[in-house]
């Protein structure tokens, strides 16, 4: 985890309302783990005072500028405009000063069993899922991706991960692109086809909490990522709690989702009245 | 050019800070959080969350919401309990060679005497940050630290049980801060911390509820650095204890602010959120001001307000 | 897609305002300065800068100073006095069919009386709006509008001079707003306008002067929004009357959480300085609002907060 | 006066820490009168929420960018980073958007006498006579502009007026640039040449009170242009006044700067214990 105060390499509109900026940071690469994310703020100070956090997309590195330099290692995000601190970052430009600090938080569990590894994105929570196809693939797995939007729009980078050897479903809630409906149909039929499976989750709180019920039926291992109002990204505030198994007001189970999170195994959290599904987050849930 | 650097060095109710620069409660979690961003051995004092007689698991989420410049919070002073804090959390004070003040709180008066108690004997604690700004469940709510008798009582009892150098942290809700100020001087406390946050609120026009869940929070950040500088300005006319400066400080400008108007101190909250490297780089610019302005002591600024 | 327009018409103490929307005193100077931006039909209604008894100089200068989202000023209630008021700038508002709110402020509990009779059968004023804000120089500085007792009274005397709806504004410096706005409803309030400016200071490091010759000024903005909010939803809870919420209003969002959480109606200070025309774009927002809700009424969101 | 939402067709550094926008703004030239002034904010929502005064240099038009549309009228400030505000004016980009209030304010009067005219600058007090150069040549008047620096970095724009017909001499504190020592010793030279002059003067206060000094006792006419810490720009927060002619505490006499000047008549003027020469302006005075 760094502190770093570096320069934005890029800052691209990749799909109506959704950016994707490149943001220069040696030696993250190497610290950061699938699922782990950032907090993020351009250094021009502005009416958004608290840093956002961010999930990784991808790392990578560009050859240096000068002969004889360094390369530029650089990492990802993929953001989409919600608010006042994305409609901000949406005007930066190359060149730019941001402040970032990451990795934060813990990924995801990497279990090296022979099940399946699926993979369930819904719009922006396709985010964390990247780095841990990367993984999961590096260790000789196939992975599944199950990406959700619900427009056409809101399917992102599928393309990217299909390079890395994904199997890609798509699926948007209109048909504008892929199958019509929603994800969970796909991941119904999906998980019935194979003897062993373990799920990794990320997107909107209803489809999380959907998809919880689909594994825990069917007794598969989950990981999701979640999201929550952070201040800090450390464990400072204590901010971004969420509730977690078997939590009561008598005996209040509290989890940071930014320090014991984002990424949860399900059976660690509170499903019942479960996390966060209301208050501040956009329409349709937290991502 | 080589002049040697000026002392940043005060001293708070008879303790000797190395730079006049710390934490506010509860922003920097028990310290241990920030030690990967902040050398804790540069930091004046450490100012641990708030600590109460049994772990509390704070209020439900959401527990922020960012305003204008500021920022809204209700965590519910959630904490591990004093006696978790002493067995779990001391220890790792003793390598550090940083004063610690243990920032406490009860719903009780009973309770704010009980915590103090078990404070009394611990040697890594170096003094008492006693937080008026709770309501007494016992007396229907009322804050005690909005009403100066209220404010007495409970700075007596504390100072009964426990020796330690005690400074009482005011809220700034109040019409009159110097009534209080001058109520807990009287009852025995060595020096004062203010503000606490203003109670404030912000809605969700679309879902129509309030964004944090407990309805109110404290406001803390930039947007309350003036109200924060007006009340500091005012106590330490009204009181003669050192008194220290909280409040929206971002900078070391902000900080000197405090100073100037007299604190003897100043703690540093919301910003530790947005860089944590926040504190060391107030430390770096006071020097530098110092340096800037030919002046070889940080008491050369404290108290320098012309008006 | 052909629906009818929402209706965005409010009543505020048995005025009829087209929609909720209106200057803060003091900030939109006696309307016509902002009438090269603003076309005045399109107001709710029009609030006059403070009047005196005596037209006043105001504070020797400097007079504002920016703070983080928040500005502080110390103008001094300049104004040209309650008598040229009417003679010179009420014939401007004959042509407009638009409410005016003349604000007014008295050193004395009688000037508080005095400008009030003046302004009894001035046909062009609408309603009364009574600063609170100011202390009595006859009792020794105490705020009128900090105790419940001076407010009730300085209530009652206008009252009995004007019979004018009246419209009493209340100070955010105190400890419990629900007191003194009980205290002025029982005097015979028929509406609550708050907040007004929280108090503050700014420090300039290098001088080591206040940023403002006053020393202290009044803090506005939308740094104080969360506060402003928090208060007019305790005053909206304690009172029958309706209550105008004022603060930090820059946008129709920022506008829409006061009357969620009950106001009747807005008042926009600051944010005309930094774009004349941000009333109508509030207007207009709001309308916006109720179209993207399905609303037809401004008075479906009023008090609409869920807890 | 407009309030305009527009975009900087430029934004450059013209000397260390002064830097010169243009702004597209149609129509501002025919309305600008020499002396005016404008608020400026960047549109970006920023921390430093209320609009700057700035002096309005020149304005211009650039043919249009496609034929067929109408050619681009623009106006041009000169600012020197000072704090926070003009900091970041200093990041803005071409077709970044900002938020102009203007032409603001009473310029200067000009009299169609034959006295020679002066024109003395201090600093970046050097930008409203740009126009009234303009168009006191425009009238066939001979112009003389004294500028004045602390070093050569603070002379601006002097091959500007140059090219106009101006006839120009730069003094600087250390001598870096042209003739070494205060702009005022050059004015008291040129005022014992002339039977009869009318000097025109901006920069510091303390500048501005010599000049006002050395123009009472010759009897010269002296016009000055003032800073003032400005809310409204209209005349309506009573935030920027300053001290006129006659004020005393018994009877008081305000004059609005943004309304009544920036531009006064010396005369109107308190110079005892004169307009505000400290509080909040930058070292050395108010510009
Ligand atoms: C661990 C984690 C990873 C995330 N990864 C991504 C990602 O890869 N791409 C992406 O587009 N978004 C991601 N988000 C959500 C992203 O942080 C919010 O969309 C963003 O903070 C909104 O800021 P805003 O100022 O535009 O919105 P506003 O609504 O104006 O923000 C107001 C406040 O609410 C907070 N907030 C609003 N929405 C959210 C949210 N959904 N989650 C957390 N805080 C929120 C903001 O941080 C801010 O404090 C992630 C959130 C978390 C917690
Ligand atoms: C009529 C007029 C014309 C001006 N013309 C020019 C010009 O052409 N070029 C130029 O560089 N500057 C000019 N100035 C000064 C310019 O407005 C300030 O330098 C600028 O506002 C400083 O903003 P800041 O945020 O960088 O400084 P900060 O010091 O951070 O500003 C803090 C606050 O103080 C105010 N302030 C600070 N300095 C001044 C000042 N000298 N005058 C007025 N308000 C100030 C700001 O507006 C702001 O409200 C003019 C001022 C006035 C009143
Ligand atoms: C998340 C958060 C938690 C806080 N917890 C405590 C606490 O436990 N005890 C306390 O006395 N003050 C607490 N405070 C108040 C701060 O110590 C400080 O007084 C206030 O935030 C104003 O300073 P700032 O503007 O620099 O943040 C808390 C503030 C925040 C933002
Ligand atoms: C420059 C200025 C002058 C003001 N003058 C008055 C006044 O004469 N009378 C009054 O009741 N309030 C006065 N106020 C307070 C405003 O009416 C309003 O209550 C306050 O500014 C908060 O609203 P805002 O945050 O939208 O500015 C003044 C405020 C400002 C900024
Ligand atoms: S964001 Fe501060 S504790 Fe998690
Ligand atoms: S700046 Fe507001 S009156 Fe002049």
């Amino acid at each position: 985890m760094k502190n770093y105060q570096t320069i934005i390499l890029s800052n691209l509109e990749i799909s109506p309302g959704y950016w994707r900026m490149r943001i220069l940071a040696p030696g993250f690469a190497a610290a950061a783990a699938p699922g782990q994310f950032v907090m993020l703020r351009p250094e021009l100070a502005l009416p958004t005072m608290l840093r956002r956090p961010f999930g990784i997309f991808r790392t990578g590195c560009l050859p240096p500028e000068c002969a004889g330099l360094p390369p530029r290692e650089y990492m990802e995000i993929l953001y989409k405009i919600v608010g006042q601190g994305t409609r901000i970052m949406s005007d930066l430009h190359a060149g730019d000063r941001v402040e970032l600090l990451g990795p934060l938080g813990r990924g995801f569990t990497i279990n090296d069993t022979s099940c399946a590894k699926i993979l369930v994105g819904g719009g922006i929570g396709l985010v964390p899922l990247f780095l841990l196809a990367e993984a999961l693939i590096d260790k000789g797995h196939q992975v599944r991706l199950l990406m959700g939007g619900r427009t056409r729009d809101d399917v992102l980078a599928v393309t990217e991960f299909e390079r890395l050897g994904v199997e890609t479903y798509v699926s948007t809630d209109d048909g504008s692109l892929g199958e019509e409906g929603l994800v969970t149909k796909v991941l119904e039929r999906k998980l019935s086809k194979y003897p062993c499976a373990e799920v990794y989750a990320c997107g909107p709180m209803p489809m999380l909490a959907a998809v919880e019920r689909i594994c825990s039926e069917r007794n598969v291992p989950l990981q999701v990522s979640l999201e929550s109002h952070m201040a800090c990204g450390v464990g400072a505030c204590l901010g971004c709690v969420v509730k977690g198994a078997g939590h009561s007001d008598q005996r209040p189970n509290y989890l940071c989702t930014c320090k014991e999170g984002p990424v949860f195994a399900a059976g660690q959290l509170d499903w019942g009245r479960a996390v966060n599904t209301e208050g501040g987050c956009p329409e349709g849930g937290c991502r | 050019m080589n002049a040697k650097r000026p002392s940043l060095a005060v001293n708070v109710a008879g303790i000797e800070l190395r730079n006049p620069v710390m934490p506010a409660s509860g922003t920097f979690g028990y310290g241990e959080e920030y030690s990967a961003f902040v050398d804790l051995k540069k930091l004046g004092a450490i100012v641990t969350k708030g600590l109460s007689l049994n772990p509390k698991a704070g209020n439900p989420m959401p527990r922020i919401a960012e305003t204008t410049s500021g920022m809204l919070n209700a965590i519910g002073l959630q904490n591990v309990g004093v006696d978790t804090f002493v067995e779990k959390k001391c220890p790792y004070y003793r390598v550090l060679d940083t004063p610690v003040f243990a920032n406490f709180f009860g719903n009780t008066l009973e309770e704010y005497g009980e915590v103090a108690r078990r404070l009394a004997d611990v040697p890594e604690v170096t003094a008492l940050e006693l937080n008026i700004s709770c309501p007494n469940v016992k007396q229907g709510g009322i804050v005690f630290g909005t009403d100066p008798k209220a404010a007495a009582e409970v700075v007596s009892l504390v100072r009964k049980h426990n020796d330690k150098p005690l400074i009482v942290k005011l809220s700034p809700n109040v019409t009159d801060i110097t009534v209080i100020a001058r109520a807990v001087e009287e009852a025995g406390a060595d020096a004062i911390s203010c503000i606490n946050t203003l109670t404030g609120m912000a809605i969700d026009i679309r879902t129509r509820k309030p964004k944090i869940a407990n309805r109110t929070g404290g406001l803390s950040g930039p947007a309350i650095r003036p109200v924060a500088v007006r009340m500091v300005h005012q106590v330490v006319q009204a009181v003669k204890i050192p008194v220290i400066g909280i409040g929206g400080i971002m900078t070391a400008s902000d900080a000197l602010e405090f100073l100037i108007v007299g604190a003897r101190a100043v703690q540093v909250g919301t910003a530790n959120f947005i860089d944590p490297a926040a504190m060391l780089a107030i430390i770096d610019g006071i020097e530098a001001f110092l340096v800037e302005e030919g002046l070889e002591d940080i008491n050369q600024v404290i108290g320098s307000l012309s008006l």
